[in-house]
């Protein structure tokens, strides 16, 4: 569904803190499209909603596969028409990106037992962005940040200053939080409170 | 803080889970059959063995399912984790 | 900031005579075997001496005397519970508690400096007001107060509106307070020891004796002892001496802990506690601030929980009282409670004849250690449970009438 | 070095920039530190770090922290301190630090930057492992720095590896499971003596480590005799290390010990140019490189004696040491300013006891070690029993005392615990080393028995003719040192105590004045007070609105879950108790759930979006907690069921116009939509645009109220609302809170799960049989309602309650006693209790909701509600108060 940027409200207003020139930069980025899928693997329905969004969704927990950049740390607007999946758990995934999501998958949802929610007002997008993202992050994340064990393209559902988040480490020094909309000013209250050694 | 594996998202820590008791329960094929007392046990009997025991963890603030786990209640040691309906491995005894 | 002052040095009781005996080797046999020398263990015997007039009995301890949950507790006492059931037992309880030290002729530091129960949203009112007007109709001492009239008691509460859980009334029981748990056991271990009680340390039980589902005896890392009856008072244990008998209970062995700060002034002297931000504090007699928070979520005898807890209940104690925040947390230790599906004991009759069970205080079973003691003695001197015990019988769980104090025990303590 | 000008007990003193605050003192000649806490005995410093048991004292400067050991505080300028008796105090002001807490992943962590630590480190770094190394002084050298022999520059290079991270001033507080360690890091205290609010003061650091090495060395331990405790008598190793470092008030020393450390220390105060009277050593015969330079340098040694007894000057301070043979008989007195004590090392087992290793005891070297090497943990240096060359010890703790010396030898110093003290245990029949400590308090004390535990069951092994071992195991309990709260309360203050929840909408409800109510971590409106209205007169208005106009609230909070397969309408039935597979598409149902004892907990309207989508809404404390429930049943019991689960809580955002005129507003609102009864019937859906934005629409009512509940994505939710607000300004259009929502349903006898039930009712007891389905052959409770209890007659039941006074409302929670309303003295026997009581502007009076015995059949009976001082009555009625016939609700 088309936006209309002048009726509507994001949780945090497109807040920023920090900068590109700084050690970090934390910005929500507001109407972030996103949806809940659920499928079962080895189904008709898996294949034919992989066919559906053009990707090969990762039957890897934590994995994200995507055909298109999804941070806009330098401020330009993702590729059009991109999706990006990030595998929430066995028989989940999160879809975001530019593409029509619904409409690509809508066929399928007809003819198959999947489930695609639109979450798009569920959760807002913040983008942690810079040489001290991770130390910010290690304040309230207790997972694991190590390159090794959550590289680049890693996803995790997890809690983020004891509220409920998926993070994304999407390139270098930038992460992705995808917080539930009622505990964004909370979220954003700690973020912005760790970030103030690093600022 | 126990470290708990979750069979699909690796070990995480405690505060991500909820914690579900004795493993392999089975809700009764026919409740109605039972009589008040076998009711009872399937309502409030759980182990509570000094040791190992089978018992049931949900990653809730994870990927949101549940799995069977051991686990040495004197020494918090885990053993296998392992999917509800998934052949239990024994015992780490 | 109160006046009281603090009991700085306190010379310790003499005693000429031993407190118990030591290294016993147990009799062949015994009209009553106690398994468990904690708090409610030792009372147990002492009031089927007392009471009942049953001496030639063994208090079997696996470990050392009082060296679980009676020696790990934050000595909370009180008995503004919700149901009548529970008024009945542990207000039987408080009342005992008034005349214990001159009854078994030991000090125990019993302090009845009150107990304040707060209550942080309008539900929480809702329901500790609920608690309050039960307590009424049951006479047990209970007063409502506004944050203002906590403010007099316990100056050091943060009553302000802004913090995140504000403080908007309590419930207050005067006759409440704290004891010295260590004192509580070697008094009641003395005066049971002095009528002829076995106290046996180090004696393990691993088995029981049952011919014809009666309780014969049981068997320990000492040999063979054979008893009239058995009583289990073994709290965490108490599942795994049940199975041992060859019968469940609905029970699960759960860690709490506790924390102590150094010695400091005095700047509370009534205890307090929070089920919205589980926390719970008292300051001891010698100045330490004794607190404790709720549960582990898991099943666990390692007597050690999640730091995770500590750091919660820290963090709510600040803001609940500013004033600690200079504070020290020297030791956290933790026990092992043993946590009934309604948060009440389990007291009376077993599957096996002649075998009683004293267990499920869960969170709070210090408070009751007289009254526990009392009706557990009863039950086993009579055959049959104690009017005080006989709606925690173990068969409640089939019929279903529960007695549920969550809501009351709110946090674990 | 830089001096820093400090104030210790009013006094100024001027000491070296960076050197610990005890040392700064020796410096300036202060040997008498303070009085012991209940004996008010002079105490000096015996100690060099946190095992000090004396020397303890409140700072006034900066943040300001009671009890700390003069030890470990790095003298800074502008520091103020007083002496502490063994007592802190707590200024009632705020402690404005920064207080933080971070979360590490590591390959391996080393506790200690020792020999022994930094040898771990370089071995895991070169395996290409990511280290850090954790250790609690200001600088690497654990012990070397200690006892004067240096660290090579190639071993400390270590610490400048890229994979290894370094962190001084850095405790390790805790070990637990699955190595997990919790570590806390001073950052500011010994940069200045000021408050610092943007950078942490402490930090906490929580560590997940796949391996940890122990390297945490050892204290040395104290001699037990008479007269023990005076100033001037130290461990021989801190008297050394600070005499070493020019801190040194000290003319004359005698070194007492049981091993060669002490005559490595009697070197270095010779050295330091201190006249060493005399090494006493209670063996025999001792050798080793110590001890030959020892007497090489002339000093005169006496073996097979130790110290007795000591005198002090009139300022307090030792002036004489007598010596003994082990079984108390006398032989000299040693004149001396300084006693040096080596009563052999104490390996800091802390953290390994923490997660259950239990040390060994090993008399070769009179300690308790512990030897690990497995996957997660291991040890290393003394903690290992690695002592070096030329550490031969004997087994020794004290000699044999007369009553009266046994008054005056102590063993815990902070607690003044004496021999005689325990001695009276092990009389009172104490035996296990639990039962000593609880008696005696040894070990309790600030301190922890970081000096006095080996030497507790040492004593007790000497009176009982066992070893150390056989008395019980040392075991000790987190944290390693003491921790101020606010360090481990961290951020989690104020606004980040706990997560707060909010609507879409919540910023208009903030800046119409609402005061919130708390319901979980959920902000919402509680009233919306007009002018200085108070709560009482804003409910009456707001519900008069709502019951003759028309009010607005947003019930967005509400836990709602998406619901999609073809297997959604069988799962339902087995949820909830009544029926829902029969739904049609377009429709909503009320549902009600109980656990599997039968007990109520939750309920809310589910909707039937299409034939395999469902939308289910639930209490909005309750929506997590349904939600696992039902994940629970499919994933580990109905798993061949298709449905799938999605929260979508803030997805949505409900606004509910409710009352006579909502009917009108709504078709303002949606032009388009017809909403007639006939066309938009109760419990219907209807899809229309609103106000710009694709909606459902619902015809639910939670007040008996005509009602459209506008539900539209979360970004929309306060569009919506205002539109409503402007729409609606000539119908009096209300907003309206929790209080009166729960004035409103109460009215018309619903129930709050969670007020009028506590988790003891069943639907029956709630007068709620009608949605107890009988055509079920199962659902989730059903077996319960059988049982004794549950369906016995008698049963508290959901009745309603009017007050004879009706301009008085009784208090929920208050109890009910049955007909007489005579005061009746407690205790008595009551029928039940009132669950929900308010004034209803609709009734002109009050009215309550019960839970009375056998209620159902007592309509019309009087209660009586004793509170203290008087006594109200009332009667009890049908629990439908408004509109039993349902008329309003199509307006």
């Amino acid at each position: 569904m088309m936006v209309n940027l002048d009726i509507a409200k994001s949780p945090l207003n497109g807040l920023e803190v920090g900068g590109l020139d700084k050690a970090v930069l934390i910005q929500e980025v507001p109407f972030t499209p996103g949806f809940d899928l659920r499928v079962t693997p080895g189904t008709p329905a898996f294949a034919a909603a992989n066919t559906a969004v053009g990707l090969s969704l990762s039957e890897t927990v934590g994995r994200v596969v995507r055909n298109n950049a999804d941070c806009i740390v330098d401020g330009s607007s993702p590729a059009a028409g991109g999706v990006s999946a990030l595998a929430l758990g066995p028989d989940w995934w999160y879809l975001t990106g530019t593409a029509d999501i619904q409409a690509l998958l809508a066929p399928v949802a007809d003819t198959h037992h999947i489930s695609l929610v639109d979450v798009s007002s569920q959760r807002t997008k913040i983008e942690v962005y810079g040489p001290s993202a991770k130390d910010v992050l290690s304040h309230y994340w207790e997972q694991d940040l190590r390159e090794a064990h959550f590289p680049i393209d890693s996803c995790s559902q997890g809690l983020l200053a004891k509220a409920p988040v998926i993070l994304w480490h999407c390139c270098a020094d930038c992460f992705i939080i995808f917080p539930r909309s009622s505990f964004a000013k909370h979220l954003w209250t700690a973020l912005s409170d760790a970030a103030i050694e690093y600022l | 803080m126990l470290h708990i594996p979750c069979p699909y998202c690796g070990p995480r820590d405690e505060t991500e889970f909820h914690y579900g008791a004795e493993a392999h329960i089975a809700y009764p094929e026919n409740p109605q059959s039972l009589d008040d007392a076998q009711w009872a046990k399937f309502v409030f009997i759980k182990a509570n063995p000094k040791g190992w025991l089978a018992e049931r963890w949900v990653h809730s603030a994870g990927c949101r399912r549940w799995f069977n786990v051991w686990r040495n209640t004197i020494t918090h040691e885990f053993g296998p984790s392992y999917k509800p309906f998934t052949q239990q491995p024994k015992s780490p005894v | 900031m109160t006046s009281m002052t603090r009991r700085r040095s306190k010379v310790l009781p003499e005693h000429p005579d031993f407190l118990w005996a030591n290294n016993i080797t147990p009799k062949k046999a015994y009209d009553v075997i106690i398994i468990g020398a904690g708090g409610h263990g030792l009372a147990t015997a002492y009031y089927l001496a007392k009471n009942h007039g049953i001496t030639n009995v063994a208090i079997l301890e696996k470990s050392w005397l009082a060296g679980g949950n009676m020696g790990r507790n934050t000595t909370i006492i009180r008995s503004n519970y919700l149901w009548d059931e529970s008024a009945g037992i542990y207000d039987h309880s408080l009342k005992l508690w008034e005349n214990l030290e001159e009854e078994v002729g030991y000090e125990m530091y019993f302090s009845q400096r009150g107990v304040m129960t707060l209550a942080h949203s309008v539900s929480d009112v809702r329901s500790k007001q609920r608690n309050f007007y039960a307590n009424y109709v049951n006479d047990v001492d209970s007063v409502w107060l506004t944050p203002t009239e906590i403010k007099e008691i316990a100056p050091i509460v943060n009553i302000s509106e802004d913090i995140r859980y504000p403080v908007m009334g309590a419930t207050y029981q005067a006759r409440g307070g704290i004891a010295k748990h260590d004192w509580v056991a070697w008094g009641y271990a003395k005066a049971a020891a002095d009528m002829g009680v076995d106290i046996i340390q180090g004696c393990e039980v691993t088995g029981f004796n049952i011919v014809d589902g009666k309780v014969q005896g049981v068997k320990t890392n000492m040999g063979d002892i054979a008893a009239g009856k058995v009583g289990m008072v073994a709290a965490g244990h108490s599942s795994v001496l049940a199975n041992m008998a060859g019968f469940d209970v609905p029970l699960q062995s759960r860690p709490l802990q506790a924390l102590v700060s150094e010695l400091l002034e005095q700047v509370l002297d009534t205890v307090i506690m929070s089920g919205a931000v589980h926390v719970y504090v008292s300051q001891a007699h010698k100045g330490e601030l004794v607190m404790g928070a709720g549960t582990d979520s898991y099943n666990s005898y390692a007597q050690r929980g999640g730091f995770h807890v500590i750091e919660h209940q820290l963090a709510a104690a600040c803001e609940l009282f500013p004033i600690f925040e200079r504070a020290h947390m020297l030791r956290t230790w933790g026990g092992i409670v043993d946590i009934s599906p309604d948060a009440s004991p389990i007291i009376g009759l077993t599957p096996v004849e002649n075998l009683f069970i004293n267990s499920g205080w869960g969170t709070g079973g210090f408070k009751a250690t007289p009254g526990s003691g009392w009706v557990m003695a009863a039950t086993i001197a009579n055959g049959e449970p104690d009017k005080l015990a006989a709606p925690y019988a173990l068969d409640r769980f089939v019929s279903g009438h529960l007695i549920d104090e969550h809501g009351a025990a709110g946090v674990a303590h | 070095m830089s001096n820093a000008n400090f104030t210790f007990d009013g006094k100024k003193y001027t000491g070296v920039s960076g050197e610990s605050l005890a040392s700064a003192l020796l410096r300036n000649g202060v040997v008498h530190f303070t009085n012991s806490s209940y004996k008010d005995r002079p105490r000096g410093l015996m100690g060099l770090w946190v095992e000090e048991p004396n020397a303890l004292v409140n700072i006034d400067s900066g943040p300001g922290e009671p009890m700390k050991a003069s030890t470990t505080i790095e003298l800074v300028d502008g520091l103020v301190v007083r002496s502490s008796q063994g007592v802190g105090d707590l200024p009632d002001t705020r402690d404005n630090s920064r207080y933080d807490k971070v979360n590490r992943h590591v390959d391996v962590l080393v506790v200690g930057a020792g020999t022994a630590g930094l040898t771990a480190a370089k071995k895991f770094a070169a395996l290409g492992k990511d280290v850090i190394v954790m250790d609690d002084q200001p600088g690497p050298g654990g012990h070397a720095r200690h006892l004067g022999t240096e660290i090579s520059a190639e071993l400390l290079a270590v610490l400048d590896l890229a994979n290894v991270t370094y962190l001084p001033r850095t405790t390790v507080q805790g070990l637990y499971d699955q190595g997990y360690l919790v570590a806390t890091e001073r950052r500011t205290d010994h940069l200045d003596a000021k408050v610092h609010t943007e950078v942490s003061r402490i930090r906490t650091w929580h560590i997940r480590a796949d391996h940890t090495v122990l390297a945490t060395g050892a204290f040395q331990r104290h001699l037990v005799f008479a007269n023990n405790d005076r100033p001037g008598i130290m461990l021989s190793h801190s008297a050394a290390t600070y005499v070493t470092r020019g801190a040194n008030p000290f003319k004359t020393a005698v070194v007492v010990t049981i091993d060669n450390q002490g005559y490595r220390d009697a070197l270095r105060l010779h050295e330091a140019g201190v006249t060493v009277a005399a090494v006493i050593d209670i063996r025999d015969a001792a050798s080793g490189p110590a001890i030959a330079a020892v007497n090489s340098a002339g000093i005169r040694v006496i073996t097979g004696k130790t110290a007795l007894d000591s005198a002090a000057s009139d300022s307090g301070q030792v002036c004489c040491l007598t010596i003994a043979k082990a079984d108390g008989t006398q032989s000299e007195t040693i004149d001396a300013d300084l006693v040096a004590i080596s009563g052999g090392w104490t390996p800091i087992v802390h953290l390994a006891t923490f997660i259950g290793i239990k040390p060994t005891w090993d008399p070769a070297l009179a300690a308790f070690v512990v030897k690990r090497d497995d996957k997660l943990t291991s040890t290393a240096g003394m903690l290992a029993g690695d002592f070096g060359d030329d550490n031969e010890a004997a087994v020794f703790f004290g000699p044999q005392l007369t009553a009266e010396q046994a008054e005056v030898a102590f063993v815990d110093y902070q607690r003044d615990a004496t021999v005689r003290d325990f001695n009276r245990a092990i009389g009172a029949g104490m035996r296990s080393i639990e039962h000593v400590k609880r008696y005696t308090s040894i070990g309790t004390a600030h301190d922890q028995g970081k000096t006095s535990g080996t030497t507790t069951m040492g004593l007790i092994g000497q009176a009982l003719g066992k070893a150390p071992d056989e008395i019980g195991s040392l075991t000790f309990r987190p944290p390693y040192i003491s921790i101020p709260f606010a360090a481990l309360a961290g951020r989690d203050r104020g606004l980040l105590s706990d997560p707060i929840r909010t609507t879409p909408i919540h910023a208009w409800h903030e800046k119409a004045g609402a005061p919130m109510e708390d319901v979980g971590q959920w902000k919402r409106p509680w009233f919306f007070p007009k002018n200085s209205e108070n709560m009482h007169a804003a409910v009456l208005r707001e519900c008069a609105a709502v019951r003759e106009d028309v009010g607005v609230m947003d019930a967005s909070t509400l836990g709602k879950i998406d619901l999609q397969g073809k297997d959604v309408g069988e799962f339902l039935d087995l949820i909830y108790t009544n029926m829902f597979s029969t739904l049609k598409v377009g429709m909503s149902r009320y549902g009600l759930m109980c656990g599997v004892d039968g007990m109520v907990f939750d309920d809310g309207v589910t909707t039937r979006i299409s034939e395999n989508h469902w939308l289910m809404t639930t209490t909005t404390g309750g929506a997590a907690k349904v939600l696992d429930w039902l994940e629970e049943w499919l994933q580990t019991e109905w798993t061949d069921l298709e449905v799938f689960c999605t929260s979508v809580t803030e997805q949505i955002s409900t606004v509910a116009i409710v009352g006579p005129k909502s009917r009108e507003l709504m078709s303002r609102l949606a032009p388009d939509l017809d909403v007639s009864n006939e066309a938009f019937a109760f419990m219907e859906n209807k899809y229309a645009d609103v106000a710009g934005v694709p909606a459902r629409i619902a015809r639910i009512s939670f007040s008996g109220e005509l009602a459209y509940e506008i539900n539209v994505p979360g970004s929309f939710g306060l569009h919506i609302w205002e539109k409503v607000m402007s729409q609606g300004a000539d119908l009096n259009i209300t907003p309206y809170g929790t209080e009166s929502m729960h004035v409103l349903r109460a009215e018309k006898g619903f129930v709050i799960v969670g007020q009028e039930t506590d988790g003891t009712q069943t639907p029956q007891d709630l007068d709620m049989d009608w949605i107890v389905s009988k055509k079920k052959e199962d659902f989730i409770g059903k077996r319960s309602f059988a049982r004794v209890d549950t369906s016995r007659e008698g049963r508290h039941q959901l009745v309603g309650i009017l007050p004879d006074d009706g301009s008085f409302v009784i208090p929920e929670g208050a109890y009910l006693v049955a007909g007489s309303d005579e005061k009746t003295p407690p205790p008595v026997a009551h029928i039940g209790y009132v669950t929900s009581s308010y004034a209803s502007a609709a009734l002109g009076r009050s009215f309550a909701l019960a839970l009375v015995a056998n209620g159902l059949a007592r309509k019309g009976e009087k209660i009586a509600v004793p509170m203290a001082g008087r006594v109200v009555t009332g009667i009890i009625t049908d629990s439908v108060f408004v509109d039993k016939e349902n008329a309003r609700r199509d307006g």
